[in-house]
């Protein structure tokens, strides 16, 4: 009966995030018809020309991915804050930027990474060689977490705002644009057969720095949303 | 020392001293811009090999290194908002956002006009051009979630989130594309370093930049004495103000 | 056994003043809430309760003049129920965003029980109606070991029976050493005594 | 100076259709900054005065009335 421990909260918050999206699977896939639809957009603009298409597959991917990821960041803490539960966890004595950190972490569960596990599929039919495929997922799997952190920011700042959703884009769209580069790099360097490690290696770098900070601005964004 | 940091946070005090430097420092900025344009449009020779486009640098340099500074201005102040919560910093940046968001615009728009005599297109996804870009991007984004908050005070908080989290990302941006640009550089653009430029250049454009820091400045005290006014209008040293100043 | 109540305050409020849209809502208030002790805050509509509730728990932060000191983690139930549509009664409780505490399934039933939801433990809430999240939402009084309760109409679209049994497990808890400072705006018939705060006069005696 | 005459500075060398209008939007563009605070600022005191006006010749006529 005594209050959760920190780390408890957290496992808690992430438990809850994670059935709440699972009982909207539909929510929980639209993210990933986006992509698809994004996807298919890109042949139908740029021809059909397979080598075409190969060349560009990387950047097309990453904007895709980095696209599908600010649709469903606007709502990380929106339903929340809709029906008052975001009131209770900002007054909640855990420290907020874990339970920030959780928040996070079950939206990226939900978007980044199942992204970045069909991303396959789509770069084949991009014509992306297979050898890439690996740095592909990898790339996606640590930029896509960048991405999440520097959209709960977004967020945080604009879950009080009724019109926040074209905002949002605005506020986080340029802090995305490292990960972006680095993550196409990551992806052209594996398709020409350089080592895409170093990349990679920034984009975990980036990860760490964005863990470690984001948590602390996304816990003051809802504070003051929530004062607003 | 504390008597003077109490001062500052006392608006009335504030405005009275922000109207006293205007005084005496809008006439000398209007001065040195005028005489650093002058100098540099009429009285140096032109650069041996770019003739003389060259002279744009006069005002696309100072603009892009003041709108770099006037970032940091911003943030600086938001961080001071709010760990102190003092509501003088919030008035700062809001005031320095507008200003910081037109210098990068007149940064980007010289460097465009630049481009075409120089490498024979008006937009060159330069590391430099591109970064001035995102920051215009940075800046626009503060001025916006500050109008889209009906609340002002929660507005300049959010605010100030939102310029500290961009200032720890410019260096990483700013690093990013350039190295992104140097992945992706055609060999037909080459850069001629600033480093050689020659003295007789150089003292202009040394002008130019202190000149655009003063307008930087007189822009700033400007909005947040209006901004002060707003913000107290419902105290009687605004009134007294109004009622001498208003009636024309 | 109303102002004898020993030993530091509860919850502390010095001279608070708030401004909103150029209208003075209070000015200088300030209270002084122990342990045994029923509050209720008075004002008509638009006076003020509400942000005088968010500044007492600690969700506004700025835009007041004054000082809150609260020596206890308190409750705070808002207008909003906190009750996810998705998740069922039980599941609301046991993982509650306020990081109150884990119960156990037994207490859960207990206290749904209590405020007769009683069957509608494990059925998704978004079939219950609006009163009924708000009683799920009141459930959470009979979990809490909070010693401090602030309440911001508890009793919106809670029916008559209802509200009787909330006050009587308001009296109940401040009989046992505990403090609540609500709004409401229907007179409180409880047993124990009930001190008022009124936004404009201050603390009435 | 560097230009022997009007025309060559007007022109310079081809690049004068650059350099002028880069030098122009500028000025525009800080002429505005410039304007714009001190604009702001004269409507507000207006607007200030206007109420102040206003509540003064309030109090006046309720005095009167009560009278």
């Amino acid at each position: 009966m005594s209050a959760p421990h920190t780390g408890q909260f957290c496992a808690l918050l992430l438990r809850r995030q994670l059935l709440l999206a699972m009982r909207r699977p539909i929510e929980m896939g639209n993210p990933l018809l986006f992509f698809t639809m994004v996807i298919v957009l890109f042949p139908l603009g740029l021809g059909p020309a397979p080598d075409k298409l190969a060349i560009f597959a990387p950047g097309v991917l990453w904007i895709t991915a980095l696209l599908s990821n600010l649709l469903t960041s606007d709502a990380v803490f929106r339903s929340d804050f809709d029906d008052g539960s975001l009131e209770q966890l900002v007054l909640a004595p855990q420290p907020l930027f874990l339970s920030a950190l959780a928040y996070i972490l079950a939206h990226w569960l939900t978007t980044g990474l199942l992204l970045a596990l069909v991303s396959p599929i789509f770069a084949l039919m991009l014509n992306l060689p297979v050898s890439a495929l690996g740095t592909l997922i990898v790339s996606l799997l640590l930029g896509t977490a960048v991405l999440s952190l520097l959209g709960g920011i977004g967020a945080a700042l604009t879950v009080g705002l009724k019109r926040g959703g074209v905002l949002i884009s605005l506020l986080i769209l340029p802090l995305y644009l490292p990960v972006l580069i680095f993550g196409t790099a990551a992806v052209q360097a594996a398709v020409t057969g350089t080592p895409s490690g170093p990349y990679l290696a920034i984009l975990g770098a980036m990860l760490s720095l964005a863990i470690a900070l984001a948590p602390l601005a996304i816990a003051a964004g809802l504070r003051i949303s929530i004062d607003a | 020392m504390w008597t003077f940091f109490h001062k500052l946070g006392s608006p009335p005090w504030l405005y009275a001293i922000a109207g006293a430097i205007l005084r005496w420092l809008v006439p000398i900025t209007l001065v040195a811009l005028v005489g650093g344009m002058v100098w540099g449009l009429l009285l140096t020779s032109p650069d041996f090999r770019q003739g003389n486009s060259y002279r744009i640098i006069y005002i696309h340099v100072p603009a892009a290194v003041v709108a770099l500074a006037g970032y940091y201005v911003m943030a600086i102040a938001g961080a001071i908002s709010l760990i102190w919560r003092m509501k003088m910093a919030d008035v700062v940046m809001k005031a320095a956002a507008p200003v910081g968001a037109a210098l990068t615009f007149i940064a980007l728009l010289t460097g465009a006009i630049w481009g075409k005599p120089t490498w024979g297109t008006w937009w060159v996804w330069d590391a430099r051009i591109t970064s001035m870009l995102i920051l215009l991007f940075l800046y626009l984004g503060v001025v916006a979630l500050y109008e889209a908050f009906d609340n002002k005070e929660a507005a300049g908080k959010a605010c100030a989130v939102l310029s500290l989290v961009g200032m720890v990302n410019i260096p990483i941006i700013y690093k990013s594309v350039d190295w992104w640009y140097s992945l992706h550089q055609p060999a037909s653009i080459k850069f001629s370093g600033e480093s050689t430029i020659d003295p007789s250049m150089l003292y202009p454009l040394l002008l130019m930049i202190a000149a655009f820091y003063a307008l930087f400045t007189c822009c700033l005290l400007m909005n947040m004495r209006a901004e002060l006014l707003q913000r107290e209008s419902r105290t009687q040293w605004v009134k007294k103000i109004a009622g001498k100043e208003g009636r024309r | 056994m109303s102002s004898s109540a020993a030993g530091a305050p509860l919850l502390a409020a010095q001279s608070l003043s708030l401004v909103r849209g150029g209208r003075e809502l209070f000015c200088e208030l300030s209270v002084e809430v122990h342990g045994g002790q029923l509050w209720q805050i008075e004002g008509s509509n638009g006076a003020g309760k509400t942000s005088l509730m968010r500044i007492l728990c600690g969700l506004s932060r700025y835009g007041f003049e004054g000082e809150v000191l609260r020596s206890v983690t308190p409750l705070y139930l808002g207008h909003q129920p906190a009750v996810k549509a998705l998740l069922s009664p039980r599941e609301n409780l046991q993982w509650h965003v306020s990081g109150e505490g884990l119960y156990s399934n037994e207490q859960i039933d207990t206290a749904l029980a209590r405020v007769g939801l009683c069957g509608y433990e494990d059925v998704p809430s978004h079939t219950l109606s609006a009163g009924q999240h708000r009683r799920v939402n009141l459930a959470r009084l009979f979990l809490s070991e909070a010693r401090l309760w602030l309440l911001d109409e508890p009793f919106t679209a809670i029916d008559k029976q209802g509200v009787d049994e909330t006050q009587a497990l308001l009296a109940s808890h401040v009989d046992g050493g505990g403090a609540v400072v609500m709004t409401s705006h229907q007179p409180l018939q409880v047993t124990c005594n009930v001190h008022t705060l009124n936004l404009v006069h201050g603390v009435v005696s | 100076m560097y230009f022997d005459s009007f025309q060559a500075l007007l022109t310079m060398n081809g690049h004068g259709i650059y350099v002028w209008p880069a030098y122009l939007i500028t000025i525009v563009v800080i002429i505005a900054v410039l304007v714009a605070p001190v604009r702001r600022r004269n409507r507000l005191l207006e607007q200030l005065a206007a109420e102040l006006r206003r509540t003064e010749s309030a109090a006046v006529s309720g005095v009167r009335g009560q009278q």
